[in-house]
């Protein structure tokens, strides 16, 4: 399944939901927002949402700034 | 008491800092706490999937500051209303920054894309701040459309310049309705004071914390020019004179004439 | 801890204050005790043999603060020198605020007579405190001639204007082996930070006192408006810049670009 | 040789004038005439019915002068295309220097209002020099627009305070591809010359050349400000320094060190 | 007319130049003849024995300029003295432009020296200008002994940072019985119209003009802004104001309110 | 006949055009600009163009500005 | 007895000292300085300081000041 | 002869005027100013005045100066 995340094309052999992506990135739902195709995620579907090929992922997190 | 009340939340203090470019985490928290603020500024940018740093939030006690995310890096309206949206969902409450700067160079506000995020912003229920070029015409247009405070510049970002717009942001502050905050450019204590001085209800400052050797002194020294420039506006300033007026009498020295 | 020392002595407060022009005694105190100053001027007048006024010293601490007599009225040295014994013997210590304003409309300091004051006072064992124009060829002279400091003036007494001889004063700054104490002019909180910020040891404030509907609240605004100039000199401010400089990160907003 | 070039046509002077608050129709013509001005401002008005006063035009040379209408007094884009479409209807070329004022106090210029009245008459064929804030990205939505200059303004109209806003002007110079006409606010010619050393391409002055005891003489001053200003620019000015520079060789004077 | 008399001298230039630091002496020629100017300063050095450079005064009109010989580098009175004999013996008229100037740093000059100097110039007969701080007493110091103008400082020499003492020199300028020459520090035309604008009565450049890469149209820019100053200040300023003032009547526009 | 005449109602007994107006009030077609009704006229329909009742017209010129 | 004080003269009958003017102006002595013909007198001889006529005494004390 | 000039200490064989050491120097002596021993001289007696040992001697000139 090849899934476009935060700009850069990644493969993946198993079906994912976004909660398992995130899993697999090691980051944790409460510190990053997910964005799947341009539709902001709330937390609490990460775990029914299954991502399919050619989604487009942005994940996102606060930083410094003014 | 003299507070500070933004879209009806209570403040007692009158300076806002930024998170940005602080040496490390560390610094950053020690300008915070010695700044007195309660309202801090933060960004959003993606993850760097390969290595994503520890989370700025677990640095900030949400008990004591208010996180006020801007949309800094957003070149339209659309790209600081999906930011603003970004945020809230992220768990913020819907307060934004709202910053739309087309360019890279000087970051300076766009006047016609920052109206029209905030008329967008504010009709989905968020408490908009926006920063904003110095211009008493365009701060009359975002406070009709409902935005909570208006935020001048001083200099652009990071200059360090001082009140440089000085005329024009005293007729914002003689006319506008909502709370004036000076931001970006103030790079001293003294700019701060000045701008209090003049009748500003708040100040925003970050490069010039992050930007020294001693953030926590720093801090400390704009809380106090804030205060003082806030104290003398309600003091009461005397006016400039041209002639000098002695502060002793002059009269009945030891001789007779 | 930072502490200023003038001939030896030591004072934990930057700020000196005028007794000058308040509306009353009680004002004045408010605003002595708010200043957190430790050095107050005071002026020697002929008493009104008719209706002689209630000594000024019952309202002042000599615990809390030193009297520092100044030579106001004196047109030349010699009424100076005149003015500094008889303030000597009315028991107050020998240090003198030397002052000689011939010209009785903008009490701009005379650099000859002044000096030529200065060097008879020295010798009489007076600490000697000179206000003088923001001449650094003159602050040398003071300074070889013996005096505990220097003090050059932002702008004539009472005009409230700030520190409009900015470009020289920074010079004396940089040059002074003595402690600059910048003297007159100083109008708002912001001019007294500006002028702690670019290096001067302390600041002397008395009409921006004296000339407002709330001394006791401006006295504070002056302290803090002194101790946050310092404080952001001693952290160390940053460099004035043309270009902007972004206080977010820049990159990895969310496009492809 | 050195040409000001506005939509193709060719102008020798740089310095444009308004025709406003003269004390006669003859002070007026005196003033154009030594200002060498070769672009002038008129605005619109009813007529009073009862006493029509003698036409503005019979004193002003149409070989000599072109006739740049405003649309002073509108408070809006459609006032603002309305006053236009009638200046062209009363025989003038499609010039128009575009003037949107909301508030009757400060009369500073609308962006929103501005832009959107640029895009129109743009359309309609008119040549649109926009009067505006020191604004450089409304700067650059009225080049994209299709205007043919910008014209941010110094300082609000009439207060004769110069150029107050330096900062931003500048940036609008390096970033313009259309001639930059400083506009409002220039009450003295060393104001005038400031703006041309910045790298200005024109400016536009009234107030100053009206309102003084002899307008002819102070057109004429403006005249060699300008001048003088766009020589140095293009002359090269030196930079500022911190530290002096002898402009006298400081060895070899008549002692052996 | 309008003419500076300087000791009974009429002058129809009120813009002096300096020689030094030009890159030729044709450029130097270009300038003086560009500026207009009647009066320009030499300074004196030692001859270097083994190789003589050519003789400036070849290159300088005796009919056409006053020479004005300095005396940049003495670093007290009694030097002063010396090279204005010196000067004098070389057969120069007994003018002497007065420059005490012990700091080699920022060659500011000694107002206890120059003083001194000057007393005992004029005792010997010569015309003295003095260069000074911009010390209003000090300038009545000087006129009392008998200088035929006084000199302020706008800024250290070669700093190009205009009329940073402007407060002092208005003051000067008031009091004066003698003509006022601003010198030192003036970078731009503009800084020179706004001296003249001040009511100076004439300035002296030197750096500015050997420091650019056209000294000849840089030497007609200050031309022409010593003129419209001077000019701006006969015809008579307006008032600075902090209201706008329409310059199109407001009145009367196509609606009915 | 009723015009609202740069925002003032006046009577006219007869008919007019817009010339014949200009005429009565004694201004020449070269120094105003007649807007009738929101709408300009260009001066050569001045002759051809009968006025109404309820007609607005405004009558502008130049005067001096910045 | 003529003595000038503060620039006015003034008669006095009897003989006077200087402890004695003070106390007849109702002036305490340690807030006013005294200067008698030009010499400042140090408070401890104001009691045997006798004041002959002509004699010009300054009478000073500190008021506020800058 | 040793003669300080401009700081610097030279020998001369025979005896000189200031006049011949202008000529030895190649100076023209209406370009420079002489002063003998801290005393200036007039050009009309550089002829006649004699230099001995020791003697020191200033020559100075007009430069570009502000």
């Amino acid at each position: 399944m090849k899934l476009i995340i935060n700009g850069k094309t990644t493969e993946y052999q198993d079906n994912l939901t976004v909660q398992q992506l995130l899993q697999k990135l090691k980051l944790s739902p409460d510190q990053v927002v997910v964005e799947l195709n341009r539709q902001i995620l709330s937390p609490n579907i990460h775990v029914k949402t299954e991502l399919k090929s050619e989604d487009t992922i942005e994940l996102v997190q606060f930083v410094g700034g003014g | 008491m003299d507070q500070l009340i933004i879209a009806g939340r209570i403040f007692n203090s009158r300076l806002l800092v930024g998170t940005g470019k602080f040496s490390s985490n560390q610094a950053m928290v020690a300008a915070m706490e010695h700044s007195g603020s309660e309202i801090v500024t933060v960004a959003l940018r993606r993850v760097d999937i390969d290595n994503p740093d520890d989370s700025l939030l677990s640095h900030i006690d949400p008990e004591r500051y208010l996180l006020l995310p801007n949309t800094s890096g957003a070149r339209d309206a659309e790209e600081a209303v999906r930011l603003a949206r970004l945020a809230r969902a992220a768990g913020c409450e819907p307060w934004v920054k709202l910053e739309v700067t087309p360019d890279p160079y000087y970051l300076l506000p766009d006047p016609i894309e920052t109206l029209k995020a905030a008329e967008i912003l504010v009709k989905e229920g968020f408490v908009v701040l926006p920063y904003m070029p110095a211009d008493p015409v365009l701060a009359r247009h975002l406070e009709e459309a409902g935005t909570a405070t208006v935020m001048p510049l001083g200099a652009p970002i990071g200059t360090n310049r001082g009140v440089r717009t000085r005329d024009l942001i005293a007729i914002i502050i003689e006319q506008a309705n909502v709370p004036v905050i000076v931001d970006a450019g103030l790079g001293a204590p003294s700019h701060s004071a000045e701008a209090m001085e003049m009748g500003a209800d708040a100040v925003l400052v970050n490069t010039a914390l992050a930007d020294t050797a001693d953030p926590a002194m720093m801090a400390q020294a704009f809380r106090k020019g804030v205060e003082a420039g806030r104290e003398a506006y309600l003091a009461g300033l005397g006016a400039q004179r041209q002639q000098a007026e002695a502060s002793s009498p002059l009269t009945g020295f030891l001789r007779n004439n």
